[in-house]
């Protein structure tokens, strides 16, 4: 072992970041063919993102969606699970949030309703997610596809409940009525101003302190409780996970429950949050896009805030270049899709040169040093 | 009532068309080592690219042959990302996905300025039902007539290919040394390796004819079926085709069976629209679920267990890590 | 200077259906007349629609026109913050003093095309096939069934919706199978509302041999010859005179509902249709159409008590 | 020697790395053509990275090879294929869903079409079978066959290849003395027909009975060549280790008492159907060790599974310090450590460990539970370092870092870890499978040592292993298993290979029936 080893932050920081980078260098090409100089595109992203104070809080208000939904995947990588069920479970778990809403927050205020909230809200996400790991650990259903086939049920289930049950009489947008304003979340700007600062309006709300709550969550659940212990035990080494007397189907149905309630906490944000009611297809995507969240922030809480603030970016950067270019809001799909692409499925492509290229020049500093 | 069997049967051939490519290219895929959630992707974009080349050439045949390069390109993407970079083929699966949604779009916009739609085809840019000899003639004879003419002949050259396509998988699979190969990579590459043969090799053979096969899919989709290009629209099919191949315990015929169980659920789910049981009317969603909720319980219970090819989701490598 | 914006509904300004009605007939149209740029903003998500008209409206865009009943509470929210910028939203009712709301009688354009898809029938059946499951498309379909019938008691109706999510308004090979599956079931004309879906069932109608009837837009081009007729709603007209209203410093809050009496709903007659419309026929149709717009017929808005009893 | 011709193989400057392993350093060989030479070494010494090289599978780094003379450059094991190399890996190489005929076929197919290599290799095989004895069922699905068998699969599939020259990795691991025997007398026979033959083997009787010359590895490096007629073991082993070794343990006279597992009438049916244990009876006392001896895939692994609570008995019952497990009652791992038995696992790498882990991580394995480690809703991560750290120094476990990952232990040290870990807890009941699989002679005696005191120490002890050497050195007395049956029991003083062997093929000697009829005999 007379080799020197790379250190850390080489493969968790740099080597992500060169990814991005690629990808975005790829985009390039695409926004040069699309007749958009891609540096005046990366200043519009910039600014709208990061630039003035309301664009801040769009970024953050998707980063806390990101985080439900990355941490939801991440937890159950951790059992060895591939969760892609997050959609759907957020499309359920908003059920409950906004049933808790639509009824409780008729006459108590946001904060009683928002504790409700979150235990409905969890608790459906987690049922949702509950069938899937049920069949997966004791019928050995794959759970790829059952999530998947979850997903296209639980819109289906919306959609008619929507259409048939708590669409007001009177409108016509397939979605339920308003919540009552007390039940709202208070918006950051809101909140802050009762301390006396002063913010630019956005749909940034309390529910991000709460999945800032959750990464703590998750980390102290999986890193420093004995089920996480058993959850990464099954996720690492099922055999000898059985061996330690683990219950392989008991650790499952857990790993999912878990998921599938931080994928439910994701209508918090949204619905209690921002929209203020149960609306077709509220969750865009934003559980498929965990999957990429979790994978590029290694399922680990802080790379997850860390991913989700990527992608906070690139949703908030992207609209902005939506609106001031009235280019095709797609192409942040695709950037997406690349980032994906560099960052997840040919993470090994440039490692070894880099490793190379690090000792080299750390072989190097060395021998000048002696 | 025969009429409307005849119908339903007829529809699901069209329905099941697609699926079948998909899920029979997802088989090559899979059964050499590589799981492929990227069906829906490369649908979707050989989709697009025949349809687009179709409405500019005006030949649906240039059309067909564009739509299956792009998938073929795509594969090669997945191979690249998967065999040669030991990437995670789920990741890259979900990548190819998101790009293709993007990408379709971002082009097709640029290319026609319709929203991503490509103009509608017509003409010789589409391919046209195929009648069979003889299919008028014997309309008027009951029972065969119907069968014959409805049923076996006039449909689209594609649908007649994808259903001639399963017995030269299931041959090539089972009954050449190809298929031998193939099937041992995705059981235990190392065996395959160590017996000479390149792992390498056989994953990106096999991940071109998913290419090849999942392409034409698409252009049936987008050339065949419909007479363009619209964004989206395969609106799940390849994760349909991935449950069939499963359902079909990755072998040919049954998982042209499963196609054509999805494929008369839907066709029966048209037809099924507004029907009530005494008071009760069922609620349209209900039906569109059943295809999903009949594969969760299918896969759940009276199928037994679906035992995928061993090495599947494995990056395969030499060193160990 | 004039600065005219709209924000297009989530659907995308290319969505076959209204938002591109907006588009060609009022956007595009407006930019040639007046030679003046519409802003143009498309939210990717339902957070966006807020945050589109709130930076239009801080820019200083006046009117903006919001498509889609899906942006009342966002308009309702953000035009509280800006009294002095002029909103416009079709589709839907929002009461503010700084809010034109502009609503369409779509049964009443519905129930002409029932009514000549009706007396065109050789097999007394006609069908519907409808996009996403929305009251919006019930209301459609309740208008032309209404027609149908008022043409012919004992005429059988059939109606199919596509599907419960937005994916239905783009899934035209579901659109060709419903139409097929319509046909087989005996008739002989159909009806879509159904944004991109509708051109399956236009293809199917036309590999059939039988009728179909475009929706929105002028679509009787889609399939020369077999297009019976169009329902046209003038969606983009309307939005362009309310940017027009704005330029000229006529521009009113308040609701203004546009039927068969404003020619914002309308069926469509040219020259890719004009051979399958006998002069007796034409001249029944703008009969009923003169009965409504004098009161004679009442057609009934489904939307009005969510039934369709007529 | 000195004519040119004379080498098969001739290795020079053979040098390999895997990241930060130097697998083989420097290596350079000759073996002649028509001889049987033997490569000895500890575990992880790297022999098999260096056939594994002739053989085409990895390249080296550098140096240089030649076959017959002539340079030799695989790219591929194609080519080695093509020069006549053939290999019989260390784990097997075989497609286990394919019939025999389908893996002997694959890669070395005569045509695109698939019956006619089939039926062609049938014909070939069916020869080979009847000049070599080496009978197999073709149509047989591999996976289904016993690992002796599967064994002869992996050797007709280098010979139906032609190969001249044959390599054999520890191919006596799974073979019973008599079926090893066997398979010595086919490598006469290939000798005499001109083949090479290189075989890795850690049983040094069976180096010296067999090999011509033989080649010993330590650390990656060649440390000596010999011609077998001039060693003996010890000198051999000292090669192999670098120091003098004790080959065989002080063992003192075993004290038995109470009886601590009783198993009774066990029966187990596997998932798939399969009487994998049946009827098995026999009791392990305080103070002795009991050795299962036998094949490997003959009902040992399910019998310390079923011991372990990791599978749930079909019938009989098991009675484990007073506890009776049955099918009615069944139990589960966590219970079974709670009534006093502590259970090393047959493989550490598939039960023992966690590769990922931390070493205290992996420390706490099935103890994870106890209050000891946790502390309120969370684990005590400073009680189970402390612990761990402990305990790694005192079982010498190397490095003795609690933070390193598992995998970066070697064999040995993990293996020292597992032990520590189940043997810290005081168990009364002791279950040892295969304890030093994989780990190379210094760990041996240790681990030797330390099992024998456990049994001093009154505990029960049931020691699993597919070593005869390793049993008869250790256990107190020796029960046989066949076909998930009890042959036999023998006091390990009246115990020899020979007998032992015959056992392990289901054959009592007549001397030790001892009247009464061994139970679970079948034919
Ligand atoms: N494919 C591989 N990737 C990485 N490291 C490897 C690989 N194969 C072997 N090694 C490492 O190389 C060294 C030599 O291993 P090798 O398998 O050649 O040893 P061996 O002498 O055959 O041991 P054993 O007796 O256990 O079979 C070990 O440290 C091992 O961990
Ligand atoms: N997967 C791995 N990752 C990192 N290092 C490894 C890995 N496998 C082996 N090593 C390193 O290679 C060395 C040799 O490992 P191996 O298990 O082959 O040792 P060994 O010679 O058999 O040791 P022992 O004598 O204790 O059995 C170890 O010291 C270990 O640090
Ligand atoms: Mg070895
Ligand atoms: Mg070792």
């Amino acid at each position: 072992m007379s080799q020197a080893r790379v250190p850390a932050w080489v493969t968790v920081a740099l080597l992500p970041a060169i990814n991005v980078l690629l990808a975005f260098l790829v985009s390039a090409l695409l926004f040069i063919y699309i007749d958009i100089s891609p540096i005046d595109a990366a200043k519009v992203m910039w600014q709208g993102a990061f630039g003035y104070a309301e664009g801040i809080g769009y970024t953050l208000y998707y980063t806390t969606g990101f985080i439900f939904t990355g941490l939801a995947v991440a937890v159950a990588f951790h059992a060895g699970l591939f969760n892609i069920g997050g959609e759907g479970q957020a499309y359920i778990g908003g059920l409950g949030v906004g049933l808790v809403c639509l009824t409780l927050g008729e006459f108590a205020p946001w904060y009683i309703v928002f504790p409700v909230a979150i235990v409905v809200g969890g608790v459906f996400g987690a049922a949702w997610a509950f069938i899937p790991a049920y069949l997966q650990a004791k019928r050995g259903s794959h759970i790829v596809i059952t999530t998947i086939m979850f997903n296209f049920i639980a819109a289906s289930l919306m959609a008619y409940l929507l259409v048939e049950v708590l669409k007001p009489e009177n409108t016509m947008a397939t979605e339920s009525r308003v919540f009552a304003v007390g039940s709202w979340l208070p918006k950051m700007h809101e909140f802050f101003a009762l301390f006396g600062y002063e913010m630019s309006a956005s749909p940034l709300n309390l529910s991000f302190f709460f999945a800032l709550v959750c990464c703590v969550f998750v980390w102290l659940f999986i890193w420093h409780t004995r089920w996480g212990y058993e959850i990464r035990s099954v996720g690492s080494n099922p055999s000898a996970a059985t061996y330690a007397g683990i219950k392989y189907v008991r650790i499952v149905c857990l790993t999912m429950l878990v998921s599938g309630m931080l994928a439910g906490f994701f209508a918090l944000n949204v619905l209690q949050g921002e929209l203020h009611q149960i609306k077709l297809n509220f969750v865009e995507g934003f559980g498929f896009t965990g999957i990429a969240v979790a994978l590029m922030g290694r399922n680990h809480p802080i790379g997850v805030l860390l991913a989700s603030l990527l992608f906070g970016f690139l949703y908030q950067g992207g609209a902005e270049l939506s609106f001031e270019y009235g280019v095709d809001r797609n192409i942040v799909v695709v950037l997406q899709g690349l980032v994906i692409l560099f960052c997840g499925a040919l993470e090994h492509m440039l490692r070894p040169s880099i490793e190379n290229t690090y000792l080299k020049l750390f072989a190097k500093t060395n021998e000048e040093a002696a | 009532m025969f009429e409307t069997l005849i119908l339903m049967l007829d529809a699901t051939i069209r329905v099941a068309t697609p699926l079948i490519f998909a899920s029979l290219a997802g088989m090559f895929c899979e059964r050499s080592g590589i799981v492929n959630i990227a069906l829906e992707g490369k649908l979707l974009a050989a989709a697009f690219a025949g349809a687009a080349v179709a409405y500019v050439t005006g030949s649906a045949w240039l059309g067909c042959i564009a739509g299956v390069l792009v998938a073929v390109c795509m594969s090669l993407l997945h191979g690249f990302a998967t065999i040669t970079h030991r990437g995670d083929q789920v990741v890259s699966g979900m990548a190819i996905n998101i790009l293709a949604v993007g990408l379709t779009v971002t082009l097709g916009r640029h290319w026609f300025k319709q929203g991503g739609q490509t103009p509608a085809l017509s003409g010789d840019a589409r391919f046209a039902p195929i009648h069979l000899p003889g299919a008028d003639a014997l309309q008027d004879v009951p029972v065969i007539g119907l069968l014959y003419s409805e049923l076996i002949s006039g449909h689209s050259l594609l649908e007649y290919v994808a259903f001639a396509a399963v017995p030269i998988a299931w041959y090539i699979l089972f009954k050449t040394r190809f298929g031998l190969r193939l099937r041992a990579v995705g059981e235990s590459p190392s065996a395959v390796d160590t017996a000479g043969i390149s792992v390498a090799k056989m994953r990106y053979s096999a991940v071109i004819i998913c290419g090849i096969l999942v392409g034409l899919g698409g252009v049936y989709l987008s050339v065949g079926q419909t007479a363009q290009f619209i964004p989206n629209m395969s609106a799940g099919k390849g994760y349909m085709a991935l449950a069939a191949l499963i359902f079909g315990k990755w072998k040919p015929w049954t998982a042209m069976g499963a196609c054509l169980l999805f494929g008369f659920l839907d066709s029966m789910a048209i037809r099924l629209q507004g029907v009530s049981i005494g008071e009760f009317q069922i609620p349209v969603q209900a039906i569109e679920a059943v295809p999903y909720v009949l594969t969760v319980f299918l896969l759940a219970g009276f199928i037994g267990k679906a035992v995928a090819p061993k090495a599947i989701g494995v990056p395969y490598s030499k060193e160990r890590e | 200077a004039a600065k005219p914006a709209v924000v297009y509904d989530t659907a995308g300004k290319f969505d076959k259906s209204f938002n591109e009605a907006v588009f060609r007939n009022g956007v595009e149209v407006f930019n040639k007349d007046k030679g003046v740029q519409v802003r143009e903003f498309e939210p990717q998500n339902e957070a966006q629609r807020e945050q589109g008209l709130r930076r239009l409206a801080s820019r200083g865009f006046t009117p903006i026109v919001a498509v889609g009943f899906n942006f009342a509470s966002a308009v309702e929210k953000v035009a509280a913050e800006f009294p002095d910028t002029q909103f416009t939203i079709i589709d839907m009712v929002v009461d503010k003093p700084n809010v034109q709301s502009i609503v369409f009688q779509e049964h009443e354009g519905s129930f002409l095309v029932g009514a000549l898809a009706a007396k065109t029938s050789k097999t007394a059946t006609v069908g519907f096939v409808g996009g996403m499951d929305i009251p919006l498309i019930r209301k459609f379909a309740c208008g032309y069934e209404q027609g149908a019938k008022f043409a012919n008691p004992d005429i059988k109706y059939i109606q199919n919706m596509t599907g419960s999510t937005p994916s239905a308004f783009a899934d035209p090979a579901k659109g060709s199978e419903l139409a097929k599956s319509q046909f087989s079931q005996g008739a002989d004309i159909i009806y879509a509302a159904a944004g991109g879906t509708g051109l399956g069932v236009y293809q199917a109608a036309k590999d059939a041999g039988n009728y179909a009837i475009g929706v929105d837009s002028n679509q009787n081009f889609v399939q020369p010859g077999t297009m019976l007729t169009s329902m046209v709603k003038r969606v983009g007209v309307a939005a362009y005179g309310t940017w027009e209203e704005g330029m000229n410093g006529e521009w009113q809050p308040g609701i203004k509902v546009l039927g068969l009496k404003e020619n914002a709903v309308d069926w469509a007659l040219d020259e890719h249709n004009a051979s399958l419309i006998s002069e007796d026929m034409k001249a029944y149709v703008e009969g009923l159409k003169a009965d409504i717009i004098a009161g004679k017929i009442s057609v009934h808005d489904y939307m009005s008590d969510n039934t369709c009893n007529f | 020697m000195s004519q040119e011709q004379a080498y098969a193989i001739e290795l020079s400057h053979i040098d390999k790395k895997f990241g930060a392993v130097h697998a083989n350093r420097d290596i350079s060989l000759q073996v002649p053509k028509g001889t049987i030479h033997g490569i000895i070494g500890e575990n992880g010494a790297g022999k098999s990275t260096l056939m594994s090289i002739i053989y085409g599978f990895y390249k080296a780094d550098k140096g240089s090879m030649m076959i017959d003379g002539k340079p030799f450059l695989p790219s591929s094991s194609q080519d080695a294929i093509a020069s006549g190399v053939g290999m019989v890996h260390q784990h097997f190489m075989l497609v286990e869903t394919f019939t025999v005929l389908e893996n002997v076929v694959l890669g070395a197919e005569d045509g695109w079409k698939l019956n006619e290599s089939l039926a062609s290799a049938k014909l070939k095989l069916e020869e080979l079978a009847t000049s070599y004895g080496l009978e197999v069922p073709v149509d047989a699905i591999v996976g289904e066959l016993p690992v002796g068998l599967q064994q002869r699969v992996e050797i007709l599939k280098a010979l139906y290849r032609g190969a001249k020259i044959l390599i054999l990795d520890e191919p006596t691991g799974v073979l019973t003395p008599q079926e090893a025997d066997h398979l010595f007398k086919i490598l006469d026979k290939l000798r005499a027909q001109g083949t090479t033959i290189m075989i890795i083997t850690h049983k040094l009787r069976e180096v010296l009975a067999v090999t011509d010359n033989v080649s010993v590895m330590r650390q990656g490096a060649m440390v000596g060549h010999v011609a077998t007629k001039d060693t003996s073991q010890e000198h051999l082993a000292e090669m192999m280790v670098g120091r003098k070794v004790l080959l065989k343990v002080d063992r003192g006279q075993a004290a038995p008492k109470q009886s601590l597992i009783e198993v009774k009438d066990l029966c187990y049916v596997d998932s798939s159907g399969v009487e994998r244990v049946k009827k098995m009876s026999f009791s392990v006392r305080s103070g002795e060790i009991v050795g299962i001896a036998g094949v490997s895939g003959n009902g040992q692994s399910e019998l310390l599974s079923l011991l372990g609570g990791i599978i749930k008995p079909t019938s009989g019952e098991i009675v484990l310090n007073n506890n009776t497990i049955s099918a009615a009652n069944p139990s589960d791992p966590q219970l079974v450590r709670a009534m006093g038995v502590g259970h090393i696992p047959e493989d550490r790498h598939k039960m023992g460990l966690i590769n990922k882990f931390e070493a205290q991580e992996a420390y706490i394995m099935g103890y994870h539970q106890l209050p000891m480690y946790n502390k309120g809703l969370l684990q005590d991560k400073k009680a189970i370092n402390q612990s761990c750290q402990t305990n790694m120094d005192k079982w010498d476990v190397r490095p003795a870092d609690p933070t390193l990952k598992t995998a970066n232990f070697s064999g040995g040290n993990q293996q020292k870890l597992v032990i520590a870990r189940e043997m810290e807890q005081d168990p009364d009941v002791l279950l040892v499978g295969q304890p030093t699989r994989g780990v190379d002679i210094g760990a041996i005696e240790y681990i030797h040592q330390q099992v024998i005191s456990s049994r001093d120490a009154g505990k029960a002890v049931l020691l699993v292993s597919v070593e005869l050497d390793e049993i008869m050195n250790l256990a107190d007395r020796i029960i046989v298993l066949f076909d998930g049956a009890v042959v036999g029991e023998v006091n390990s003083d009246d115990a020899n290979e020979q007998i032992l062997g015959l056992m392990m093929a289901n054959i009592m000697p007549e001397h030790l029936k001892k009247g009464a009829k061994p139970q679970g005999e079948q034919s």
